[in-house]
């Protein structure tokens, strides 16, 4: 039972950090059908940002701030207009191989201009650990899961009860009849972009202290961040959330129980099931194809 | 249909840009003996370190006039960590006529690799430490280190007389050296009567190891056994440290290493472990080499950076001995030769090869203690012939 | 003898919006049967149905007596009925010439004997004489996606006959076309129907191509069918009238 | 075909023959490679290019034909036998693969293929019994037909380029076939050509299943030129490296794969005296291609010579790309 409760801890505060991700990965695909394979190098390179700030003498709170900002700067504003946009006209298929590209060139410069080498990366909290029914649970654990579920709550309200948020919504789910009702759709699709960077870089903050920061860090976050999002749903912010939670408990719980080589394959087994039987996602809502 | 004729010069140029390349050649004045290292991708820790050892010993020995008069010329290729590249990277510098190959690190290169140096009759000096890569016939490949079929032995001594324990827990990455080093240890447990009790792969690069911890502690072993890549092993140790696992905790060299000592921080204490080679040891060449080693490059060598650096004076020693630059008499003469730091001081310790390539010299049994790895006991020559 | 197809009792809903309601009707052989009515009547979904690109949720439909629900799009297609569609469904990187053969090669032989047999499956003459047809043989060799609009339209009404069909849907083929290509179509349609007795089932909101082209035109208004006649009881119907006027659709 | 379309083959065929002639061995096993994994992208991009199926398991069905050569021979199959076994068994698992993709289109079918990638991956890693595991097949023969033996490096690439050949006829004859012109259609717009019966579920099988041959027999040749194969070679990356093959050179035109496989193979080799920026610099050239050329560099040469010899030429059909992108 105790290492039940621990799994299923672990695999939480995980899984939602693999949310935050998938989170922002799906409000991509809605208002910009950009399939982002370079999303979990996204999630890699703030870590990097905040060393190099800390490098030159930057507190760590300090340089959080400003890996945040660099990330919105480089990762929304940057991505969108130098690879985003100018692909936008030739379809999914293109810009899927320049984020191939992007995610390939990120993890080489990394390499080449930082460092190959894992890097130790400071905790946010480094107090002690709590024991319930056994387990044992790092304040590093509920940190984690605190930041992302007030981000996750934040994200959901701004979507949700504000002018903003609701015109962003409108601009993912019907972009013509957004225009129509006078949203500013470029401008809101420029925000999710944004959004999209914060969300990366507070999950890098999260999870590098966990991962140590290093330039392959991104192959298995972004392969997580594809499988929430498909197994949640493409076209809902809650679908994502709900698949990024779902992942990381079945990765722990599979790994501890079924087989430890197959981990990997378990995750990919559900997604199969899922887009076959069920493929707008477990949240996700039918896109009615019409003919 | 006209698109072809516009790539054809192209390909041209590339065919031209082939030949005109087949300049780096054993000269009057130097020898070429290339390295094909892990740079970048998995096995870049061990990589760079196995390279900074050889550029040290390079430094030195071209300070000094060189091999037989003739200057090193040590281009260094990069195996990206993928097995089919460090095999085209080795294919391109047998077009060059090297006298001797040097690397790769990684395993599973060596073995890709191996094949084609055989068949130009190069010695290939590598850094690989899995069983097979000796035990195929081929009399041109040697070891810089111990394969794990003779490290796995001195470990499991220790499990039986040092730790006393009747039942481990083995935890390994599945990849080539991981692999090679589980079946070794599951093997030597198994003539010792050690229970195995838990049998945990786990993947190159992952980062959450709260399953396989959960899984250790339910195992409930007198030891656990740890055999992972660096970065892997830091990771894990500070996810045991949270989990609060108090099982006594043994590794081969790599878990004492230097990288994961500063990875995993004080969640590496008490580990202990049979190291191969190791800065740390108590013996007055190869702390001047650590010396040396830091100066150079600025960080601390691992074992990895000894591997490097012994490798180029083991081909410096017998090179002289053999008198000439012959790639087949160094091979012959390699088998079963012994050289000690009386003959080549740059050798560090005694080491002997034998008829297939192994390696055997001493070692050690280390221990981290505040975060240093502290060497408790010399373990002496296994005796290959 | 038995008419070319039947529709019975056709039902089709989406998440509880019924788009078409409990529809039938016949088409005779050789008839030109016109179907009108506002936007969201059903008219598409109706057709979608017949020709098996939708499941309908209740009801049958028969081509020559034989049951074709749950049949395939390319099977019904196989049995001689063939359609337009209200967009331009061309295919845009083949040139016109294949894109008729194309319409034409499925009928033609096995997939093995399509694939060892000559390229253009037997039906280059086939091919040419349907774009001397409809006047396109100057733009044979184009890629599709080249041709204005209009030729677009005429390209895919040719590709509807290149199989030689029984039976016709065309759906909106007058949509966006302009007068001087919409006379130019509705010529070819009317000769062509003459020349090959094919009968034909047409959508159509331009009211003048419908009633000059129709031999009988049936009304649907909110999935259901309200009225079925000739054209010019049909422009009388108030039935019909307050439908469209019930929607603020301008009839003409 | 034009003349000057005639004279570029023929003068390309020329190049393929008098090269090993001119090179050192790293050489000749540089276009060995890309003889072997021209294979793979005509494949792909019969899949993808012309019928457009996304697909992400290139990479796997080249790992499923060369193990299967490789156990195959190992176990005393004769090569002939062990080589046509890996096609056939491909073309049976990519039928197979090919049954999601009547369901699911574009990126959910790229996830499905990317999944099946990576379990076949880990059952060549975990499988040990049959495959060898972590440590790979070793020393895997190549072949001896009637007394020649391709076992140097120059026989084993002339046998590459023959096979090579063949398979490059049999694709072209296939695509001036009416399949051709049906995959096209299901490319472009599958709804309308199950309208003019065209059996779409049966031609896209076949898409997935003759490109995943071909993946499989580029395997086979593969297990032979590199003579020792491990589980990495055919991960993801692979499947990578093959799409980014044919979208660089030009998906869907008949010499895409062959020029951006040359491409992939050549270019580490010119860009050695970048150092280790090679990838980096790899990288920006692929997205600063994409917007500029989408269609990739046969493309743009084709479009490029259009445009010079045609007043037409630059005028791109409008709806194409609408038609493509749609999800």
């Amino acid at each position: 039972m105790a290492s039940f409760i621990q799994l299923l801890v672990s695999g939480l505060a995980t899984g939602a950090i693999y949310a935050l991700i998938a989170v922002g990965f799906t409000l991509l695909w809605q208002t910009s059908q950009t399939i982002n394979f370079a999303q979990g190098e996204f999630v890699m390179l703030p870590a990097f940002f905040i060393l190099i700030a800390m490098n030159h003498g930057a507190p760590f709170w300090l340089a959080c701030l400003v890996g945040i900002a660099t990330s919105v700067v480089v990762l929304g504003i940057l991505f969108k207009f130098i690879i985003v946009d100018p692909m936008l006209k030739h379809g999914v298929l293109p810009l899927v191989i320049s984020s191939i590209a992007l995610a390939l060139f990120l993890k080489e410069a990394v390499k080449d201009f930082y460092s190959s080498q894992a890097q130790p990366f400071p905790v946010l909290v480094s107090a002690g650990d709590f024991h319930i029914f056994g387990a044992v649970i790092s304040s590093q654990s509920l940190v984690v899961l605190g930041v992302a579920i007030v981000t996750v709550v934040g994200l959901h309200l701004m979507l949700n009860k504000t002018r903003l948020g609701r015109m962003m919504q409108a601009t993912a789910q019907n972009p013509t009849l957004a225009t129509i009702l006078g949203v500013p759709v470029r401008k809101m699709v420029l925000y999710t972009f944004l959004v999209n960077a914060v969300l990366v870089a507070i999950a890098s903050i999260l999870i590098s202290p966990i991962y140590l920061a290093k330039f392959t860090n991104g192959e298995t976050l972004g392969m997580a961040a594809f499988l929430a999002a498909i197994i949640g749903g493409f076209n809902q912010v809650r679908g994502a959330i709900l698949g990024g939670i779902i992942l990381g408990i079945l990765d722990n719980l599979s790994a501890a129980y079924l087989s430890s080589q197959y981990r990997a394959a378990f995750p990919l087994i559900i997604l199969i099931v899922v887009i076959l039987v069920r493929p707008q996602g477990l949240l996700g809502r039918v896109e009615e194809r019409t003919v | 249909m006209l698109r072809k004729s516009l790539t054809l010069p192209a390909t041209i140029a590339a065919f031209a840009a082939f030949t005109a390349a087949a300049s780096a050649q054993s000269t009057a004045t130097s020898v070429y003996m290339p390295a094909i290292v892990e740079l970048s991708g998995g096995g870049a820790v061990s990589g760079t370190n196995y390279r900074d050892g050889m550029i040290l010993a390079m430094e030195e020995i071209n300070a000094k006039g060189g091999i037989l008069g003739k200057k090193i010329d040590m281009p260094l290729l990069d195996s990206q960590s993928e097995a089919g590249i460090a095999r085209s990277q080795v294919q391109k510098v047998l077009d060059n006529k090297p006298y001797v190959i040097m690397g790769p690190v990684f395993s599973g290169s060596v073995m890709t690799s191996m094949l084609l140096a055989q068949q130009a009759e190069i010695p290939q000096i590598v850094g690989g430490e899995a069983p097979a890569i000796t035990q195929r016939g081929n009399p041109f490949v040697f070891r810089t280190s111990f394969g794990a079929q003779f490290s796995m032995p001195k470990v499991a001594n220790y499990v039986r007389d040092g730790a006393k324990a009747k039942s481990v827990a083995i935890l390994w990455v599945n990849n080539d050296f991981g692999k090679g080093g589980r079946d070794s240890f599951v093997k030597e447990m198994a003539s010792r009567d050690i229970k195995v009790v838990a049998d945990i792969s786990t993947e190159s690069g992952q980062a959450d190891f709260s399953a396989d911890v959960v899984k250790i502690k339910a195992a409930n072993a007198d030891l656990i056994f740890v055999y992972t890549n660096e970065e892997e092993s830091a990771r894990f140790l500070r996810e045991a440290k949270k989990q609060g696992i108090k099982t006594p905790m043994v590794g081969e060299t790599t878990l004492l290493g230097q990288k994961v000592l500063d990875l995993a921080g004080d969640a590496a204490n008490g580990v202990k472990g049979h190291v191969g080679l190791t800065v740390d040891a108590p013996i007055d060449a190869v702390k001047g080499f650590a010396e040396r080693f830091k100066k150079r490059f600025n960080y601390v060598c691992d074992h990895n950076g000894m591997k490097g650096y012994t490798a180029i004076y083991m081909v410096k020693h017998v090179t002289e001995k053999v008198g000439k630059f012959d790639s087949k008499a160094f091979a012959e003469t390699l088998h079963g030769l012994t050289i000690t730091p009386a003959q080549e001081p740059g050798i560090l310790m005694e080491a002997t090869w034998d008829k297939n390539g192994d390696i055997d010299r001493e070692s050690f049994i280390g221990e981290v203690v505040d975060g240093k790895q502290k060497i408790v006991a010399t373990l002496p020559k296994l005796g290959l012939k | 003898m038995s008419p070319v197809l039947q529709v019975n009792n056709l039902r089709k809903s989406f998440g509880g919006i019924h788009a078409v309601n409990g529809v039938s009707f016949e088409v005779n052989d050789g008839e030109i049967l016109g179907i009108i009515g506002p936007n969201g009547s059903g008219k598409s979904t109706l057709f979608n149905c017949v020709l098996g690109q939708l499941h309908p949720s209740e009801g049958e439909v028969r081509v020559d007596g034989q049951v074709t629900t749950g049949m395939r799009p390319c099977d019904i297609n196989r049995l001689g009925v063939s359609r337009t569609f209200q967009l331009l469904q061309v295919f845009p990187q083949l040139s016109v010439r294949d894109n008729l053969i194309l319409a034409g090669q499925e009928h033609q032989g096995t997939m093995f004997t399509r694939l060892i047999g000559r390229s253009d499956a037997g039906l280059g003459p086939a091919a040419d004489q349907m774009i001397e047809f409809f006047r396109l043989s100057h733009l044979k060799d184009q890629m599709a996606g080249m041709l204005s609009y209009g030729q677009q339209k005429l390209l895919d009404a040719a590709m509807a006959f290149m199989a030689g069909p029984r039976l016709v849907l065309l759906d909106e083929p007058a949509g966006g076309v302009n007068l001087t290509m919409l006379g130019h179509l509705r010529e070819r349609l009317q000769a062509y129907h003459a020349e090959r007795k094919a009968t034909f089932v047409v959508i159509e909101h331009q009211m003048e191509f419908v009633m000059a082209l129709c031999t009988r035109v049936l009304v649907l208004a909110e999935g259901k069918l309200i009225a079925n006649g000739a054209p010019e009881e049909i422009r009388r119907d108030p039935v019909v009238i307050e439908a469209y006027l019930g929607h603020g659709m301008n009839a003409a | 075909m034009s003349r000057a379309g005639v004279l570029a083959i023929a003068l390309f065929a020329l190049g393929a023959i008098i090269a090993p002639f001119m090179l050192k061995p790293f050489g000749i096993f540089l276009i060995s490679m890309w003889a072997v994994l021209t294979i793979a992208a005509i494949g792909l991009n019969l899949t993808l290019g012309y019928a457009g199926q996304v697909s992400m398991a290139q990479g796997a069905f080249v790992g499923i034909g060369a193990y299967t050569l490789a156990l195959l021979t190992q176990a005393g199959v004769p090569y002939p036998i062990a080589f046509v076994a890996s096609g056939v068994l491909c073309f049976a698992i990519g039928w197979l693969l090919g049954y999601p993709a009547l369901r699911v289109q574009h990126h959910y079918l790229a996830f499905v293929t990317l999944a099946f990638t990576t379990i076949v991956f880990l059952l060549l890693r975990n499988e040990e019994w049959l495959t060898g595991g972590i440590y790979g097949v070793n020393a895997i023969k190549r072949p001896v037909f009637f007394g020649w033996n391709t076992g140097k490096a120059m026989d084993y690439y002339f046998f590459c380029l023959g096979v090579l050949s063949v398979i490059s006829f049999a694709v072209w004859w296939m695509l001036r076939s009416p399949w051709g012109r049906a995959f096209v259609a299901l490319r472009e717009n599958p709804v309308r050509a199950l309208s003019l019966g065209l059996d779409t579920r049966r031609y896209t099988l076949m898409a997935f299943a003759i490109g995943s041959m071909l993946g499989g027999f580029s395997g086979a040749l593969f297990a032979s030129l590199v003579q020792f194969i491990e589980p990495a070679s055919f991960a993801l990356n692979r499947s990578f490296d093959l799409l980014l093959m044919v979208i660089v050179g030009g998906s869907g035109y008949f010499m895409g794969p062959f020029v951006g496989a040359l491409i992939s193979v050549l270019l580490p080799e010119w860009m050695r005296i970048t150092e280790g920026y090679y990838l980096i610099i790899y990288a920006a050239l692929v997205m600063v291609m994409m917007p500029l050329a989408p269609y990739g560099i046969v493309g743009l040469i084709e479009r490029g010579y259009k445009s010079l010899t045609t007043k037409r030429g630059q005028q791109k059909p409008a709806s194409v790309v609408a038609e493509r992108a749609a999800p």
